[in-house]
């Protein structure tokens, strides 16, 4: 199994730089297929692994790799842990990374970096198994930060683009502010339990609650709680958390394999992941565990309200991605580690197909990616068409479909949650999580019906060209909508409810809101009526209708709407001016800070007045000193007899 | 031959200088050959770099004490002794000097036209006096190589250097100077205390409180002016702005590491007392570099001078630390993770050395094609450079301390280590990883992408095959050492440890 | 009155100069033309001869001669060798200077040797007597050979100057020497010393006459406030003058002060000690800043002279052998690196002009990396770089000055000198950058004679390889004070 | 009214002062420079004569002696200096002697 | 008694004599009080029982050298107005130290040192039958190294005036055969190539 384990992580590796540093000599065709083998490989043996795992009832395991470094009897070593956490998470970004690299044969292919992205995207693949097979916060904070890296690259593929590399550059910035938290975290579990190995650190676990930090006056903070917390605000960045969240959308200005790729399926629930796999140290902690929850439930709606009045594509599903990540955070702040995985998984697959999608629309509107100016797709594009709708039927979490599994049963246990303990933090939870199926309806298919449907409102000359995309473009969007239609059905009982994480996520018991739910659970079936009698199925219905009447049967009320409730709007659309705000305060303030510092202290005080004015003051005196020597001869006379008396003087009377 | 293996080291190079200084410098009328100083040198170089092997395969990871020793009189009237040594805090320096010597020389070979053979040379000399620096054991033979390597450096920046190099390089000669003349009142004071010059010597030399204070001060004068810290550091942007590209390179990667290096060799040990109730200082100032200086460099218009402030801050990594043993001491009761700071220190310094040393080269590409540092003056570079581009990117990375490159290494176990020590340090620290990150990344920003801006980008030429294999050589050691910086750390491991438990003991 | 004829022996050194001296003044009676090289090859003659009988005198233990009024020590023998040496080098530097500016005359080398008698006389004096007059015949002939140009206005004025004040010296020297005789009873170090020790020497009477004594010492040192002729001498005379005056009497000074301050007075130490501090911080500090103003490379050197006066007093004021050795090594050194850079002034100078000014050397490693690299091993060497010499000079002062005692006065003085050392750096570098930095003016190539060019190249090397091997230096001057 | 030795000195101590006086209030002529510096030489000699009749001590007599020999050779080589200063600048005005400061 | 009326009197002549040296307009003038100053001196020295020092101080400084001094004197011909001129402009500055100067030692001359003070306690000694000849016994013998350096200094001091003040007039037109003889034509013709001038 080891020989697996590695051949999974290097094939991409190898792949990734045969195509990065040789793609001008073995070519397009060549790089492609190098990548995607490499990929392919790496998939099929996820899913043997994954198989062993659960089919075969193979045991987890957790070996060191080699020694990264000892010193001071820590020992930081580079290793894997492959349980069925990490093995759902491999083949799902396997599988997820096969399907894009496919899928970007198509939508690749007139362009010059073709066999650069080819060597990106392998390279994530790498970057996010090393992520999510690590058994050492090492290892997580490497994959945590190569992801990273990938991204800017990335989003920054078209580095032409002004808002291209403005955009990888705010991603990768703001994604270290998460990672600034994420490695204090880290040190922090070094403080108390002097490991970097999971098992090691999990196992400490308990007495690290017991410890306490002081931070700020004499206040003793929970050590636990602030490990979590910091290590939390490296998920916040990450999966873009409010308030750390600003990144995501402009990361659209990549190419859409990687908006599915890394935007959506993978990188950004590295952060969730990251939370249930730390779910042995945040079950000690209530508080992280609140905060969590808090930040998930305002990610999960207000988010999902700016995906109402965006105009572009990629961006409706960019916020619906936030939204959808901060569901599953509300789910991690419950402690429903499973539900919140179990919305990973499929959302990976629905939205995965979203982006797909939507770059299929993109690529048949030749890069056009304004819906305003789309509309009535549906004839040209049939299979785009359908799958979109899986999806996005999915995503509102239609009863059946991927996505309502794993929402429902993510509402259920915020709500559980929230009638066993009530606090402020559930409540606003429960609310948000339930307004936020309403609002995902609204935007899901104020999008579909505004691409798909209504009038066609695109230029004749674009109008002529349209057809359906190429095979490669299609059959990734096929072999995805099958999962996203399907697999909520296959797995929930299993994942949420079986023990398929096993001991790969702890929960404490009173915590454990997934288990009262698994109480009542009797199979997908009985899930989807139960759903019947819940809230969240009719807000959903209520939203498609909504958005049915406001874009397709009276278009002129959202623009009423909009005019009525201007401030409102204008909020929304300015992305309630966080955006601005980082502008103004962080970029804006920190180049002035630098500058201030520059010109006050660098120059000024420290070169001006103590280096050069010391220069200049002795200078000067040097000068003073020369004018004394005056050429006379009398004058030097006089300080020699000066001197003398001086002398006797200083004998005299001393 | 072995036991001598210190003083070929030394002494190859510096001897080799000179001798090309003499000999190459036959045909100064032909500017468009190097002549035979550079084929000389780079062949020196090269073989001093080789003979760097038989000492790292020598050399005892497992202990701490000096190794391949070499003690004679040299002037019995000081009790002063030729006597060299080395462990494992001063291998991975020695190392790091011979390995970059050559890329320097390499990267000079066409671009130097003027007295190719007097560049060459200074390189030379100056690198055997810098290994000189990293194995003296007397106090003397350290504070002469100390102080001896101004005098090249000085040249190479003044000869060879940019418009305002005249002013560069005596702030550069004065600053460093003025730094160490009080380390030499400090040596002398030693001396007369202790009857011979020998540091091993001086580290069990018992001090009272007040002369380890003055010392410790001093050295304090001598090192910061070095590594540099905050604020004794305005030289340092100068000197790598005017400097060539060669001289920017070593001024980055080894003379920078004399200071941090002089702190664990002399400050640390000699001082522990001293240190430790000045270890509030040191780390304000450290912290202070990261923090201030993170923020300066963010505005600079110059990428030399980017660059130079980065390595400000990366510094302040390794003077941090360094001093973070008695924070941790009060906070923990225990030495437990000092000495992973004192090694993160010691690895940042390698590491600062592979990464600033190619960011230096970096610049020196584009400036040798477009002649000038100004950023405002690229923009689109990757359209006409895309493989220079992939480098500068590698090594931007680098420098913002991405894990799997070497800046991350050293900067991660100072973090670890800072959070022992005091929450808010490791918090101000890791500040270094948005403001390292928004630095670099900007200017990589500005430099290499967007669309071509000028004609004068859109005339670049790529990489030749010189500079491909200095950038490339570089790569692969800031990627092995990310990525596997286990034996690295082991060299130094016992030595570190060992300075640790010596360190903590007071001395009064 | 029994009349014991004295040894003569201990003294042959000087006999054999002045008799080899004689015979040049005569020789040059009978040498025709514009050229000199009887002369000036007599005038080495008799150096080496000097210095080889000074040689083969060896180093012997102290003996007294001529009713104690002479004395022959390993000290003295060093001294009067390097001044041997230091002569030698300015005959060899200076021949082809004179020969291109029409100046050569016989009477330069006459005259040189008559200073260089003068230095030997004072190295050997025992007594005030001697010492006077050993002073009086190396004050003299230096005064006629800075007017030695008489066609130079500069120099006739510089050697008034000059001569003016040092007659004042004098007279303030005698002056104590009166004093010290008037109370102590005595001329001669030894009974000076003796009757010292028989009183308690805390009488204002002493003290006096030792502060007239110090400040005639000082103008000889050109100490501040004492040093006022040095820039205007320096610059006034013409370079070979210069490098004479700037060499081979400094060992002369030192030795005046070594003999009278120690050996006479050593134990008003606590006396003469404070007034050597003021001197030489004030040496120190007016002669580096001072320095810092200069564009006149001869008078830059000048002002640097009044600094590392300032290091010998430092050493001297210790009062301690470490002390004295310390500074016998500076000055030993010293002389052998100014002497280089005057003699670099002379390199540069062509037919009818001098090379002066600092901007003179503008460019020269393009026009001769070699001699740049020699200027550079002098600079360094006084600036005081390690490995060059000049280092291990200051380090032995200022080891010297921190070992003579406990208390926050050495450490100042110290820490004075560093500072100071490094402020001092700033002038050196600048010759260097303008060697190193900036393009030629001219494209000439230098045209020297082989010797020059020879013993200039021994002469830079020796700063250095004494730099890195100075053991050898160290110990003959730990052997010569005890 | 006894004379003694203070009285000599004292006299010599004025010599001094005045010689040392003239030196810098004289600001136009070198060679009334020149006799400052023999008056204060004769104002030494006072002392060594009075010192060595009291000390009964024929050194200081000698010294006197030798004292006279040097200064007439000094005064030869001053007045040859100041032939050279003049000719070369037709004046031996001090206050014109200023070609070199700073 | 009378030698102290003496003592203050050839004392007042001297010191009035000695300002003259340094106030008087004129230099020959100077050079006169110094002459007298000296002749005074020479008379308290012979009250101290100097008496060879005392002849040969007129002898020697006052025939030779102040003979010289007033030669040189004469010979630049300084114009005399102008060289006094603004004297006293500086006089009190020069007179404030030397005040202060007499005052020091006069502290110590009169008050402050023991052992001048024991210097001058001590009695008289007898006078010495023959002052010249106790000189001369000293001066041969005890101070014979000295006295071989006051040789050296006379002579240097000739060959420095010499040095210094004779001179070759480079003007005189004296014949050099040999030099006349050795000319080479190269050095007093030169041949100049010109190229043929073009006409426009």
């Amino acid at each position: 199994m080891h020989a697996y384990h590695l051949t999974i992580v290097l094939a991409p590796l190898v792949a990734s730089i045969i195509a990065g540093i040789f793609g001008q000599q073995i070519g397009r065709t060549a790089a492609h297929w190098l990548t995607i083998t490499a990929v392919g490989v790496a998939t099929i043996l996820s899913v043997l692994v994954f198989k062993h795992l659960y089919f075969d009832g193979g045991e987890a395991e957790n070996y060191t790799l080699y020694r990264w470094a000892m010193i001071d009897g820590l020992s930081m070593e580079i290793g894997f842990l492959i349980d069925r956490l990490s093995a759902l998470m491999m083949v799902v970004v396997t599988l997820v990374s096969l399907m894009v690299h496919i899928y970007t044969i198509g939508y690749m292919q007139d362009d010059d970096g073709y066999q650069r992205f080819f060597s990106y995207i392998s390279l994530f693949t790498f970057a996010m198994l090393m992520l999510v097979m690590s058994n050492n916060f090492l290892q997580l904070f490497f994959g945590w930060e190569a992801v990273g890296l990938v991204s800017y690259l990335l989003i920054g593929f078209w580095f032409k683009k002004p808002t291209a590399i403005f955009a990888n550059l705010k991603a990768f910035l703001v994604n270290r502010v998460g990672d600034f938290g994420f490695i204090l975290g880290i040190a922090g579990v070094v403080y108390f339990a002097n490991t970097l190995d999971y098992q090691t650190a999990f196992g400490a676990a308990e007495t690290i609650a017991g410890e306490s930090l002081t931070l700020v006056g004499d206040t003793a903070w929970n050590a636990m709680t602030v490990i979590c917390i910091l290590l939390f605000i490296g998920a916040m960045g990450k999966s873009a958390q409010v308030p750390l969240h600003v990144w995501l959308p402009d990361s659209m200005e990549g190419p859409t394999p990687i908006s599915a790729l890394i935007h959506a399926a993978t990188m950004v629930t590295a952060g969730i992941f990251m939370v249930a796999r730390m779910s042995p140290l945040y079950e000690y902690s209530e508080a992280a565990l609140a905060f969590i929850l808090v930040i998930g439930a305002v990610t999960a709606f207000f988010m999902g309200l700016l995906g109402l009045v965006q105009n572009d594509i990629k961006r409706v599903v960019a916020y619906s991605t936030l939204s959808q990540l901060g569901y599953m955070t509300v789910a991690l702040g419950v402690s429903a580690y499973a539900a919140g995985m179990f919305h990973l998984m499929t959302h990976a697959f629905f939205k995965a197909l979203l982006f797909l999608a939507a770059g299929s629309v993109i690529i048949a509107m030749h890069h056009e990616q304004d819906m305003r100016k789309m509309g009535g797709l549906r004839k040209y594009m049939p299979i785009t068409y359908w799958t979109s709708l899986i999806g996005s039927l999915a995503l509102i979490g239609f009863p059946g479909f991927a996505g309502f599994f794993s929402k429902d049963a993510l509402i259920e246990a915020v709500g559980h949650a929230h009638h066993e303990h009530p606090t402020m933090a559930t409540m606003i939870a429960y609310w948000s999580v339930l307004l936020g199926v309403f609002v995902t309806a609204v935007y899901s298919f104020r999008m579909f019906f505004l691409v798909f449907h209504g009038k066609e409102r695109m230029d004749d000359a674009t109008r002529s060209h349209l057809h359906e995309s190429p095979a490669v473009v299609w059959v990734p969007l096929v072999l995805l909508a099958i999962p996203s239609a399907v697999i909520g059905w296959l797995t929930i009982g299993p994942v949420l409810f079986g023990d398929y994480f096993g001991n790969s996520i702890f929960v404490l018991p009173e915590h454990d809101v997934l288990a009262a739910l698994g109480a009542d659970f009797h199979g997908a079936a009985g899930f989807v009526t139960h759903a019947l009698k819940t809230p969240p199925l009719y807000l959903a219905v209520a939203g498609v209708l909504t958005a049915w009447y406001l874009w397709l049967i009276r278009p002129d009320i959202p623009e009423k709407i909009g005019v009525r409730f201007s401030a409102l709007h204008k909020l929304l659309e300015e992305k309630y001016y966080a955006d601005a705000l980082y502008q103004r305060v962080f970029a804006a303030g920190g180049r002035s800070l630098g500058r201030g510092l520059w010109a006050a202290g660098d120059r000024g005080l420290i070169d001006g007045l103590m280096v050069n004015g010391t220069a200049q003051a002795v200078g000067l005196i040097g000068s003073r000193l020369r004018r004394i020597q005056s050429g006379y001869l009398y004058h030097y006379a006089f300080a020699m007899v000066i001197g003398l008396t001086a002398m006797l003087a200083w004998v005299v009377w001393l | 031959m072995i036991e001598y293996m210190l003083s070929i080291l030394i002494w190859l190079p510096t001897i080799g200088g000179l001798a090309v200084l003499f000999l190459g410098s036959g045909d100064r009328s032909d500017s468009s050959s190097a002549g035979w100083g550079a084929p000389l040198a780079l062949g020196i170089s090269v073989l001093t770099l080789a003979l760097c092997w038989p000492l790292v395969a020598g050399f005892d990871n497992s202990i701490a004490d000096m190794q391949f020793v070499e003690r004679t009189p040299w002037i019995g009237a000081f009790n002063v002794y030729y006597h060299l040594g080395i462990d494992g805090l001063s291998l991975p320096l020695i190392v790091l000097t011979a390995f970059v010597t050559p890329l320097v020389i390499i990267a000079g070979w066409n671009v130097i036209t003027r007295s190719p053979a007097q560049y060459f040379g200074a390189f030379l000399i100056l690198e055997g006096l810098m290994i000189g620096v990293f194995c003296a054991l007397d106090g003397m033979l350290f504070y002469v190589f100390w102080e001896a390597m101004l005098v090249p450096m000085f040249i190479i920046i003044g000869v060879w250097g940019g418009t305002r190099r005249v002013y560069a390089t005596i702030k550069f000669f004065l600053y460093t100077f003025l730094g160490s003349v009080f380390m030499l009142v400090s040596l002398i004071y030693l001396y007369l205390e202790s009857g011979s010059y020998s540091l091993l010597e001086f580290h069990s030399l018992p001090i009272g409180m007040t002369a380890q204070t003055l010392i410790f001060l001093s050295f304090l004068f001598a090192f910061a002016v070095k590594v540099p810290m905050w604020p004794v550091h305005t030289w340092l942007p100068d000197a790598h702005v005017e400097a060539p590209t060669g001289g920017s390179v070593i001024l980055a990667a080894i003379m920078l590491k004399m200071g941090g290096y002089g702190f664990v060799r002399l400050s640390l040990p000699i001082t522990p007392d001293a240190s430790q109730s000045l270890a509030w200082l040191m780390i304000t100032l450290s912290l202070i570099a990261v923090v201030y200086i993170g923020f300066v460099a963010l505005v600079q218009k110059d990428m030399k001078k980017l660059i130079a402030y980065s390595s400000i801050a990366h510094m302040g990594f390794v003077t941090l630390g360094f001093f973070l043993l008695w924070p941790i001491l009060a906070q923990t009761g225990s030495t437990d993770g000092a000495a992973l700071g004192v090694g993160g220190g010691m690895v940042q310094m390698v590491s600062h050395g592979l990464v600033s040393g190619a960011m230096f080269f970096c610049v020196g590409v584009m400036y040798d094609r477009m002649h000038t540092r100004e950023i405002a003056d690229y923009g689109g570079v990757v359209n006409t450079m895309p493989h220079f581009a992939a480098f500068m990117v590698l090594f931007a990375m680098a420098n913002a301390g991405l894990p799997g490159t070497s800046g991350f290494v050293g900067e991660f176990m100072v973090i670890l280590s800072a959070f022992k020590a005091n929450f808010w340090y490791a918090f101000l620290a890791a500040t270094t990883l948005i403001l390292g990150a928004a630095y670099t990344l900007w200017m990589v920003k500005r430099v290499v992408f967007g669309d071509v801006a000028n004609e004068q980008v859109a005339a670049l030429t790529d990489l030749n095959g010189r500079e491909y294999f200095v950038l490339g050589v570089l790569a692969i050691a800031v990627l092995l050492v990310g990525v596997w910086p286990d034996p690295l750390v082991e060299m130094m491991a016992a030595s570190v440890e060992n300075l640790v438990s010596q360190v903590s003991q007071s001395k009064l | 009155m029994d009349f014991v004829t004295p040894q003569f022996q201990p003294a042959f050194p000087e006999i054999v100069l002045l008799g080899s001296l004689c015979v040049v003044l005569i020789a040059d009676l009978f040498v025709d033309g514009e050229r000199r090289t009887l002369t000036w090859l007599l005038a080495v003659l008799s150096l080496l001869a000097t210095a080889g009988v000074l040689y083969m005198a060896g180093f012997t233990e102290t003996t007294f001669t001529f009713s104690g009024s002479y004395v022959a020590d390993p000290l003295g023998s060093v001294l009067k060798l390097f001044a041997v040496l230091s002569m030698l080098l300015v005959f060899v530097y200076a021949r082809e200077y004179l020969q291109s500016q029409g100046i050569e005359r016989g009477e330069f080398y006459v005259l040189s040797l008559f200073a260089l008698l003068g230095i030997m006389v004072m190295v050997s004096a025992a007594s005030l007597l001697t010492m006077y007059m050993g002073l009086e015949i190396l004050s003299l002939s230096l005064y006629a050979l800075v007017a030695f140009d008489r066609d130079s206005a500069v120099s006739a004025e510089s050697a008034m100057k000059y001569f003016v004040l040092g007659a004042i010296a004098s007279g303030v020297l005698l002056y104590g020497i009166s004093l010290v005789y008037g109370t102590l009873g005595s001329v001669q170090f030894a009974d000076l010393a003796e009757a010292l020790r028989r009183t308690d020497g805390n009488d204002l009477g002493f003290w006096f006459g030792l502060s007239f004594l110090v400040a005639g010492i000082a103008f000889k040192f050109g100490a501040v406030p004492f040093h006022m002729w040095i820039p205007d001498v320096y610059h006034g005379a013409r370079t070979p003058v210069t490098l004479l005056i700037g060499t081979a009497p400094k060992i002369a000074s030192f030795a005046l002060a070594i003999r009278v301050l120690v050996d006479g007075l050593g134990d008003l130490h606590a006396v003469w000690q404070d007034m050597l501090v003021v001197l030489a911080v004030g040496s120190i500090v007016v002669g580096n800043l001072a320095a810092l103003a200069q564009t006149n490379l001869k008078r830059m050197l000048a002002y640097s002279t009044i600094a590392h006066v300032g290091f010998i007093l430092m050493g001297i004021l210790a009062g301690t052998s470490e002390g004295y050795r310390a500074a016998l090594f500076y000055t030993l050194t010293y002389v052998l690196m100014s002497g280089g850079a005057f003699a670099m002034i002379l390199l540069l100078a062509q037919r009818g002009q001098e090379s002066d000014e600092i901007d003179d050397f503008r460019g020269l490693n393009r026009r001769s990396p070699w001699f740049a690299a020699m200027m550079a091993c002098f600079m360094f060497g006084l600036a005081g770089i390690p490995p060059w010499v000049g280092f291990w000079g200051k380090l032995n002062v200022i080891s010297a000055v921190l070992n003579a005692g406990t208390g926050p006065l050495y450490l100042t003085l110290a820490i004075i000198m560093v500072v100071f050392s490094v402020i001092g750096a700033f002038y050196y570098l600048r010759v260097l950058k303008v060697i190193y930095f900036d393009a030629p003016g001219s494209s000439e190539p230098i045209r020297k004679p082989v010797d020059f060019r020879w013993v200039l190249s021994a002469n830079a090397l020796a700063v250095l390889l004494l730099g890195c091997f100075p053991g050898l230096l160290l110990r003959l001057c730990n052997s010569v004070i005890a | 009214m006894i004379i003694g030795l203070p009285h000599y000195l004292t006299l010599a101590a004025v010599l001094f002062a005045i010689s040392v006086a003239g030196i810098f209030i004289n600001r136009k002529n070198v060679i009334v420079l020149l006799m400052c510096i023999e008056l204060m030489l004769l104002s030494v000699n006072f002392n060594f004569v009075a010192f060595s009749r009291y000390l009964d001590d024929l050194t200081g007599q000698v010294f006197v002696f030798f004292i006279l020999t040097v200064a007439a050779a000094e005064a030869a080589i001053g007045l040859a200096i100041l032939v050279v200063l003049f000719r070369n600048r037709r004046s031996i005005n001090v206050q014109e002697m200023d070609a070199m400061k700073g | 008694m009378f030698q102290g009326i003496l003592f203050y009197g050839f004392t007042a002549v001297l010191l009035a004599a000695a300002l003259g040296v340094i106030f008087a307009r004129n230099p020959v003038h100077s050079v006169m009080c110094l002459v007298l100053a000296f002749f005074n001196s020479a008379a308290l020295w012979l009250l101290i029982e100097a008496e060879f020092l005392a002849i040969v101080l007129v002898l020697v400084y006052v025939g030779a050298v102040m003979v010289l001094f007033l030669f040189v004197v004469m010979m630049l011909d300084i114009n005399v107005e102008e060289a006094r001129r603004g004297l006293w402009r500086y006089a009190p500055f020069g007179l404030i130290v030397a005040a202060i100067m007499v005052f020091e030692l006069i502290q110590i001359i009169w008050y402050r040192s023991a052992s001048l003070q024991a210097v001058a306690a001590t009695e008289l000694p007898e006078s010495v039958p023959s002052n010249t000849k106790a000189l001369g016994g000293v001066l041969y013998t005890e101070h014979v190294y000295a006295f071989e350096l006051a040789a050296v200094v006379l002579l240097l001091a000739i060959v420095a005036a010499i040095a210094l003040t004779m001179r070759k007039r480079p003007n005189l037109k004296a014949q050099d055969v040999a030099r006349q003889v050795a000319v080479d034509p190269k050095d007093r013709v030169r041949i100049v190539s010109m190229e043929a001038e073009e006409s426009s």
